[in-house]
């Protein structure tokens, strides 16, 4: 975590004051946010909107990672990247419109995929960690990185119109191998680029684990430990649905856990984390 | 024999499009000598509702890995999973987790 | 409503692509949302997020009114203003940031309160109205003219931890005054200055909005026609409220009306529609 | 007699502040020759529940204006309002109208 920090200055005062005065955050709740460090995973239709309302609410750092750059077909949904940043690194493009919002936020941005090597050490270095990736093989990775490094993991996904959002790994609840014990069938699994997506769908998920994010680095507790919120954008319908306590036979958060260190996640799942055409060719 | 057993059974996610796409199906279960268990349902939605590539949903006598199964809300992990004994009115849902983003 | 169009262009199919492949949408329901105009009541909170989705997806006019200037203080959920548009019109600001954002989208600032005056002719240039605005006095004021003009409305609100969304107006529907034919007394309306709010509340009712102006202007039709959705942030709880349908006796939208040309709503409501401070000095 | 009613009554949209901050209360409303409504549960609310500033919720018989009523999540307008005879665990939601943005 960053350095605790005693007040907040007369600037801050004035710029988070629509939030200071909730007793539910207060200023002890806002130099908890000022001294939260959070990673996000995916700049791109979840990662934009939830790396916004953070760096706006004012949390001390934000990790960015993505691999890919801007393309056209990211701007109907991914509203940190504009036109002129086409073919541009996401990371960076993302870091340089949350700048202009609020300069006082650090930004690591890291213009890489998370990588079973490496994961683990990125991992440790960040607070809480937002899922905001579009692929099996690294949902996968970013959880087993989380378990074994101990941080909470605030997961969305969305695909056509619908959207799910759970909280992993928080205060005893589950991981998302005690969910997902095995991987879907690589050929079961539909990506945003043939299944398509709603541009706003991604924006309500994203905005809710923004949520989340500051309502667990601020103290508050959330809402979806144990619990996934579904959308159905067409119904309008959110239902929170009860989900399992965590798995005593977990494979890496269980009671003997036979995952001890990150494995090569595209050969479990029989798909690739980076390809814009998934199916791995063995 | 048991009484016939009426659900609401509910797919989403994408699971719904291999129902030609309907996500709600109001569904009678016949009588029959046992009483109505998520396993005996299965089999009753494979030959019942499930018009073509069995495989994307089904995987042996349970669910594929990827798909999670809802009763009247409730992870069916808290409920007994294929052994649940369905009551009438019961709502099931068969959610395809998303991975997009 | 704009031109019809019979096709879209290559560039705006790669664009739209994500969207286009919904079998929801498609292609005619692309054309449905370039023809579109949005009249969006507000730049702050709500409609930052509600107009970043819009011009993400391609309505085709967006209309941006807001008196106002940016402050520090609206920074920590106004996600369109950046720091150094501190000082300027929000209405300005917001087309500027929506113009990198989406340039094929046409842009009008009104940098003017809604006033009963003119607020008629303006929401008869628009197909759908958002009401993203802060005060009592707007509130009844946009809906009058929505009634009066035959437009639907898709009103937003949001405070502390908390927000709400009804569709009013729409198909048959109740309109604002059905539900409320009385103002609340001045001293019981807490604004976000004195109540505060969470940013990211406002960012989620603001693409709540968001969807449901582009469900109705593609033709998909509206989840909160005589429904509201009410939102818990603390509690990460959505729920769907039945209203009443449209009633006879309703002044404006009745079927004998006594409201047939806008009023004073600030002399209505006891309260103003553009004073920080509230209340009236009568 | 009417018996004894038992209810989950909320408060939410800031309605829940003149009443410690509290959004949910389980509260059972004692025997009384004739059934309960909303109108004498409003009576019954401002004796035993609201402490002070009654005429920020509650005006004449009714509750002021801006305060949405919702019996079992549906508009109290669909419901008979005031007239409304209360049943054993109903969930009554009084939601104060927000206006901020
Ligand atoms: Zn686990
Ligand atoms: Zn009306």
């Amino acid at each position: 975590p960053l350095p605790a920090r005693s007040a907040l200055s007369a600037a801050e005062i004035l710029r988070y004051s629509r939030q200071l005065v909730l007793p539910e955050l207060g200023v002890r709740g806002q130099l908890r946010l000022a001294r939260s460090s959070v990673l996000v995973v995916g700049c791109g239709g979840l990662g934009c909107p939830l790396a916004q309302y953070l760096a706006a609410a004012g949390v001390g750092r934000l990790g960015l990672v993505d691999h890919d750059v801007v393309e056209t077909s990211n701007l109907q949904r991914q509203v940190l990247h504009g036109e002129a940043r086409r073919g541009r690194p996401k990371a960076r493009s993302a870091a340089a419109a949350l700048r202009r919002l609020n300069s006082a936020v650090q930004y690591v941005p890291y213009r890489a995929a998370l990588r079973p090597r490496s994961a683990l050490r990125l991992v440790r270095q960040y607070d809480i960690v937002a899922d905001c990736s579009d692929n099996v093989p690294t949902r996968y990775l970013v959880s087993d990185a989380c378990v074994l490094a101990g941080k909470p993991l605030v997961s969305g996904s969305a695909l056509r119109l619908e959207g799910q959002l759970v909280v992993y790994n928080y205060r005893g609840g589950p991981c998302y191998r005690c969910l997902f014990p095995e991987p879907p069938p690589p050929d079961t699994v539909t990506n945003c680029a043939d299944g398509g997506v709603l541009g706003v769908v991604t924006g309500i998920i994203g905005c809710m684990q923004a949520l989340e994010v500051l309502k667990i680095a601020s103290g508050m507790g959330s809402s979806f430990n144990r619990h996934m919120l579904m959308f159905d954008a067409l119904e309008g319908r959110f239902r929170n649905i009860k989900l399992r306590p965590r798995k005593a036979d977990c494979a890496v958060c269980g009671d003997r856990p036979s995952i001890t260190c990150l494995q090569d996640y595209e050969a479990f799942c029989g798909s690739s984390a980076t390809d814009k055409c998934r199916s791995l060719r063995l | 024999m048991a009484a016939p057993v009426s659900l609401q059974v509910e797919f989403g996610g994408g699971a719904e499009l291999l129902f030609d796409g309907v996500k709600k199906h109001q569904v009678t279960l016949p009588c029959q000598p046992e009483p109505w268990d998520i396993r005996s349902l299965l089999k009753w939605i494979k030959q019942n509702l499930l018009k073509e590539r069995p495989e994307l949903f089904i995987q042996g006598e349970s669910v594929r890995p990827g798909i999670l199964v809802l009763i009247n809300e409730a992870d069916w992990e808290l409920m007994g999973e294929l052994d649940y004994k369905l009551q009438d009115q019961d709502n099931v849902l068969f959610i395809s987790t998303l991975h997009g983003g």
